[in-house]
């Protein structure tokens, strides 16, 4: 008998989780019910007591933080992605391959996710710092918060923005990226590792073992995660 | 058998106060001037205003005191309001059968089609009210009333929106809800010649106290009342019917005063009737007089001569048969023919109008 | 074809918004009369007071609506334990919950509208209706309710509508689980996240034609009475 | 100088067809049943109906014809509407200011404590709308029209909801507009006694048609219309002051008719005014009475003798000094006294009013 | 003491939300009473389309919305390039943006209360200033205006407290800029998102109590007038 396994996915992550489902619920005949959402909102959901089995994160905080307070299954916790910083306009030649154009000022906005909520924002917020534009591009009022890394995006996508910091996995198909980008040294930032757990009140718990399981090692899903855009860990 | 009023309220600059034991039988009229307080004392009645020291007691039961307070809708009375208050949601059928509907089957004394009739509304049944004119929405509205069977009806002016005709052909009805179905009906009406017409008690009404309240005889002859200076002032005799005379369209009706010519009337010899007398249709002489036009001449003594409002008029109260019978003559006649109390004079009619 | 067209996640979610907003707005329309009524009458001081509370679902954010909703639904809040002692689940996470939260926020969009129309009908025709027998039920079910129509219309679109768009509230308390609290309004958002714009448009256009078609129909059943003051 | 209608309009089971054209002076009084039609006509003349086929002209001015719509507040007119319709958000001195604010200094005519005056308002200015009483919205609504000093005044059956002590004292008022200011006032009444006394014309509408149009004297006593008919039909007569009599408070006036008797008046002898005689009022004689309160004995010649509506009761028309006479009495003394036309014979008058 | 209590985003947050509510309301009010009027008094069958059309924006989803209006004034929008070429700034990320979004987004609770009221009006207190001299404009401001009252308070309240808690539309088209376009209600669900819950809840309650006390003075000076018929 077909099981579901509810599975709360990080909204950067949802589109891809979509495409990799199919292939699961074919392989092992169960099926895949995807919330997507914030990780803030997830984490405080499941103190709620949300129906949740497994919970993909953007962040490797919260389910950490879950872990901890005994609402993540101990040990069941690991990085199933790894997120790569992009600074992308959807347009040639405005963004050069060395992020020479963030010091230049020759532009009117840049948009990022919300550093406070949002992993990709906080790694965005540190790679401005390191340059040491973040208090001016503050002061100037030239950053365009989104409430997330796709928000970010679409500012950009819209013309709204000149450029956002993204996530690589939002604008790369199949390795190629429309537009123009640079790529941030990835020393400038903390590491974007997506980390999964499975949540203790789950009461499917050897189907959401199973669901890790083969996102951790099958290789269809590994391809699909690096198709995405993103790294895994070694 | 009567609806009990005690009541005194003020708000604003307005003081009602109220005691009074009206006949719950008959129709009492209010009557009084603009802003005297008429619709104030109906509403009271029927429980619209929640005034605390208040009491109404209809034939014994209390429907407000001290400690007991009957909502409206228990109370058996039916209200024709002054201003037009016709359902806008529903059609003319519509407002009809709103009151008819909630009485109980074996409580209608009215029915549908009887109270259409009387209020001439056959072909109005399906206009919208905003579709009628001022008459026709009074008209629905008191056939509303109607039709709820009520042990009262107040009604606030309810003809003042209409035509002499269209009154002339409700007014019967009323009188035969007196009568037949035995509904008192508290009339509020400032046209005298309405209330002279089918009231049997008056109230009068004066900047919210009632300043006389009596039957209609009386009150209508009272010298130290308004209603005996109005223009309309005159007198009322019982009386029963005497004889017919179909050759001239009259009926003859034999009174204390003596016997009447009114205009011919269906109704049986020996049937008792209500006839009134105009004060300005009754001129004096002092000889019999001849070959004059007036029908009925009724030979009386001078009771009394006071003033009236206009300076140049008297009127004379003239005892004829026991009765008080009001002229309303010159001052240069009361002078010239010498009339005093006391005298012997002859009383010429001009007019008796029967009341159904 | 319709299968082909939308997703089976995108029928289900259109589904369950309908049924929300259905739901929502009958239980508002029972909850909402006669607090608008006693709004709408009482001499009271308290009815200031109880305007401006009335109001007061709209001022926070949805999200955050939502948030405080789910503390208090949650197995630790006080609602949660309520529905604990009386032997059931607790709402948050099920569609009773959106029903609750939905109500929540779009009762101001009911009872100021009814309270409005309850105010216009004004007193005479209630007296008139009083003097023809008609108890104090009666009087409000055939004089009062027709007569503020349009307040009911007007409360119900408005609700209907925004329940239908609302979203924050629905993601919060509701989790977004599909077939169960994942309404339509979350399904384009979650199209709109994952760049579906298609998928996004698609169903955002299906959301407004619907009910286009829909207020079309309600209008035009209204359009054909017209009436202006309560008593004529 | 005139008022010209030609109206042709259908709405739902009622059809308007008016073509009248109506003296732009004095009071044309607008008689009819209810339902017949006068409101209508009122709205029209106002421009509060958009009607397609009808025109409408004032003094030589199109208001209306099949290009031009003159709308209603740009036609210089004054609108007192049959049911009461005073503006719910100001109190009565903002009611009566709103008019009174929009019409130039240079063209106001009446003054804002003069109207209060007129209409008996002074209590009344900061009471709100729902705090008056029926009659006294009416007042209200009255003194607000006049305030626009209109150059027509349309008044619905204004003062149907007053008592006839306030309607005594409006009516002088409304007079002196008409007289004074010179305005026309068209006016709705279903009380044939009102109309009487104040209105030069009338038009008798029946069923959405002009019956018949025409000047007081001649609509009252033409035989053929149903105003010859109605209890308190009667005739005209103009004449001058010609004497007073301060003893007995009566003044002389002499008409065509002979000199006639009535309650003094503070008017200079020779001033031109208009009484008023009732047939019920008028009896007749073949020999000169004496000794009767009667103060006014007309010598006359009968004209003719009709029925009357009560087959009890025959109209005699009186040629008395080349004017028709109407008088009321009954057929037994037409027969007894062997009325017919050509009959030399005295109309005693019982009583004679004034009408200024 | 606020300085203790409040951080200065809080301050700023808050200011310019109540600066985006007031501007939103007076905007719609002036924009809605036209069109109010025309949906309360014509006999057009446009009529119905019109009302339908008044609702749909609470259809969608805020943020949806709030992208489809990114999409119209971008540079690549109709907005966006009409802006260009009256050379101004373009709109997304300023606060005439955020009052664009804020209108469309309440525009259904101002024009449905105002509708509604107006009708009430009804033709006949609107007949009589016209015999009494007042013009079309005159009588619409000294008649159906005063007496449409309620209608006016009502869709001011409702837009005014939803555009305190609007959220979506806002953080989409503003771009979450402190001192320009971040309100109150993102600063709060942010304060959640971060799980600062004191943070959240001490800016809720200011927003609730300072939106309550408004209330509370707009109903009570409300109160002191009381009328129910147009004419009377
Ligand atoms: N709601 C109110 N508040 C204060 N005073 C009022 C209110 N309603 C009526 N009045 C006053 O009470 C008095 C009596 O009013 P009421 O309506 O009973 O008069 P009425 O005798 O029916 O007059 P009318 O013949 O003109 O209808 C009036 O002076 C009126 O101004
Ligand atoms: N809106 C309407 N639609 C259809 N018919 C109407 C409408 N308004 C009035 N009528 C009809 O037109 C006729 C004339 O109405 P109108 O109001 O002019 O009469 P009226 O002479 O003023 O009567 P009243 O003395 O009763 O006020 C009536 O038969 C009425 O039923
Ligand atoms: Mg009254
Ligand atoms: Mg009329």
């Amino acid at each position: 008998r077909a099981e579901e396994l509810n599975v709360a996915v990080a909204a950067n992550f949802f589109a891809t989780l979509q495409k990799l489902a199919p292939k699961f619920e074919q392989a092992s005949g169960n099926k895949l019910l995807l919330s997507s959402g914030s990780s803030g909102q997830f984490y405080t959901q499941i103190r709620e007591g949300a129906p949740f089995d497994v919970l993909l994160s953007a962040d490797s905080d919260r389910p950490k933080q879950l872990e901890a307070e005994g609402l993540g299954l101990a040990g069941s916790r690991f990085t199933y992605a790894i997120g790569t910083l992009v600074l992308w306009s959807p347009k040639p030649d405005v963004v050069d391959r060395d992020g020479k154009v963030l010091r230049g000022g020759a532009f009117h906005m840049i948009g990022i996710a919300d550093p406070r909520n949002a992993p990709y924002g906080t790694a965005a917020q540190q790679v401005l710092t390191a340059l040491g534009l973040w208090q001016q591009l503050n002061q100037d009022k030239k950053l365009a918060v989104g409430e997330n890394i796709n928000q970010a995006w679409q500012f950009a996508a819209t013309g709204n923005v000149d450029m956002a910091f993204v996530a690589l996995s939002q604008v790369s198909d199949r390795n190629a990226i429309s537009g123009s980008y640079w790529l941030p040294p990835q020393a400038l930032y903390t590491p974007l590792q997506q980390d999964a757990v499975i949540l203790t009140r789950t009461s499917k718990r050897a189907l959401a073992e199973t669901f890790l399981k083969w996102l951790r090692a099958d290789p269809q899903a590994i391809a699909g995660i690096k198709a995405a855009g993103y790294h895994i860990a070694e | 058998m009567s609806l009990a009023l005690d009541i005194a309220w003020s708000r604003a600059d307005f003081l009602l106060q109220v005691e009074c034991e009206m006949p719950s039988r008959g129709i009492t009229a209010l009557f009084g001037r603009s802003g005297s307080g008429k619709t104030t004392v109906l509403r009271c009645i029927a429980g619209l205003e929640r005034v605390a020291r208040a009491s109404v007691r209809f034939n014994g039961e209390v429907w407000q005191d001290q400690r007991r307070f009957l909502p409206t809708h228990r109370r058996p009375l039916g209200y024709v309001f002054q201003e037009s208050s016709l359902f806008a949601h529903l059609n003319v059928r519509g407002n009809l059968e709103y009151g008819l509907r909630r009485v109980p089957a074996a409580q209608r004394r009215i029915g549908f089609d009887q109270a259409v009739r009387y209020m001439g509304l056959e072909s109005l049944l399906k206009h919208r009210s905003d579709q009628l004119s001022g008459g026709q929405r009074q008209r629905v509205a008191i056939a509303r009333a109607l039709l709820t069977s009520p042990q009262l009806l107040l009604m606030d002016e309810p003809l003042s929106s209409l035509d002499l005709a269209s009154r002339r052909e409700i007014l019967p009805h009323l009188e035969r809800l007196r009568d037949e179905l035995s509904i008192p009906i508290i009339y509020v009406s400032h046209e005298i010649g309405e209330v002279m017409r089918i009231a049997d008690h008056i109230a009068l009404l004066e900047a919210g106290r009632v300043r006389a309240f009596g039957s209609i005889h009386e009150m209508l002859t009272r010298p130290d009342l308004p209603l005996a200076h109005l223009e309309e002032a005159g007198s009322i005799f019982d009386g029963v019917i005497a004889e017919h005379d179909p050759r001239y369209h009259l009926s003859y009706v034999d009174t204390a005063a003596g016997r009447l010519a009114i205009s011919l009337r269906a109704a049986p010899v020996g049937q008792p009737v209500r006839v009134r007398i105009d004060a300005r249709d009754v001129s004096l002489a002092l000889e019999p007089p001849e070959h004059t036009s007036i029908t009925n001449i009724l030979p009386g003594r001078v009771m009394d001569v006071t003033d009236d409002r206009d300076p140049a008029q008297r009127l004379v109260r003239i005892d004829v048969g026991g009765r008080p019978l009001l002229a309303r003559i010159t001052q240069r006649s009361v002078v010239q023919l010498a009339i005093a109390p006391g005298l012997a004079l002859y009383a010429q009619v001009k007019s008796v109008a029967l009341m159904d | 074809m319709i299968a082909s067209f939308y997703s089976p996640d995108d029928l289900v979610a259109l589904w369950i918004s309908l049924k929300l907003a259905a739901v929502t707005v009958a239980l508002l329309l029972l909850l909402c009369t006669p607090l608008a009524w006693w709004l709408a009458t009482t001499r009271s001081r308290l009815r200031v007071l109880g305007e401006a509370m009335a109001a007061l679902p709209l001022v926070l954010p949805p999200t955050v609506l939502g948030f405080y909703l789910l503390l208090f639904l949650g197995p630790y809040g006080w609602g949660g334990r309520l529905m604990h002692h009386l032997g059931l689940q607790p709402l948050s996470f099920s569609f009773g919950g959106l029903v609750i939260g939905s109500m929540l926020y779009s009762m101001p969009f009911v009872i100021q509208p009814l309270q409005a129309a309850f105010h216009a009908v004004g007193t005479r025709a209630l007296e008139v209706a009083a003097t023809l027998r008609a108890r104090p039920w009666d009087r409000f079910f055939t004089v009062a309710v027709p007569l503020a129509r349009r307040g009911f219309i007007t409360g119900s679109v408005l609700a209907f509508a925004h329940t239908l768009g609302e979203f924050g509230v629905v993601l919060m308390l509701g989790g977004n689980i599909p077939g169960r609290t994942q309404t339509a309004s979350i399904v384009i958002f979650n199209h709109v996240e994952a760049l579906d714009y298609s998928g996004a448009q698609r169903l955002s256009i299906t959301l407004l034609v619907a009910c286009f078609i829909l207020l079309l129909i309600v209008y035009s059943a209204n359009r054909s009475r017209a009436e202006v003051a309560a008593v004529a």
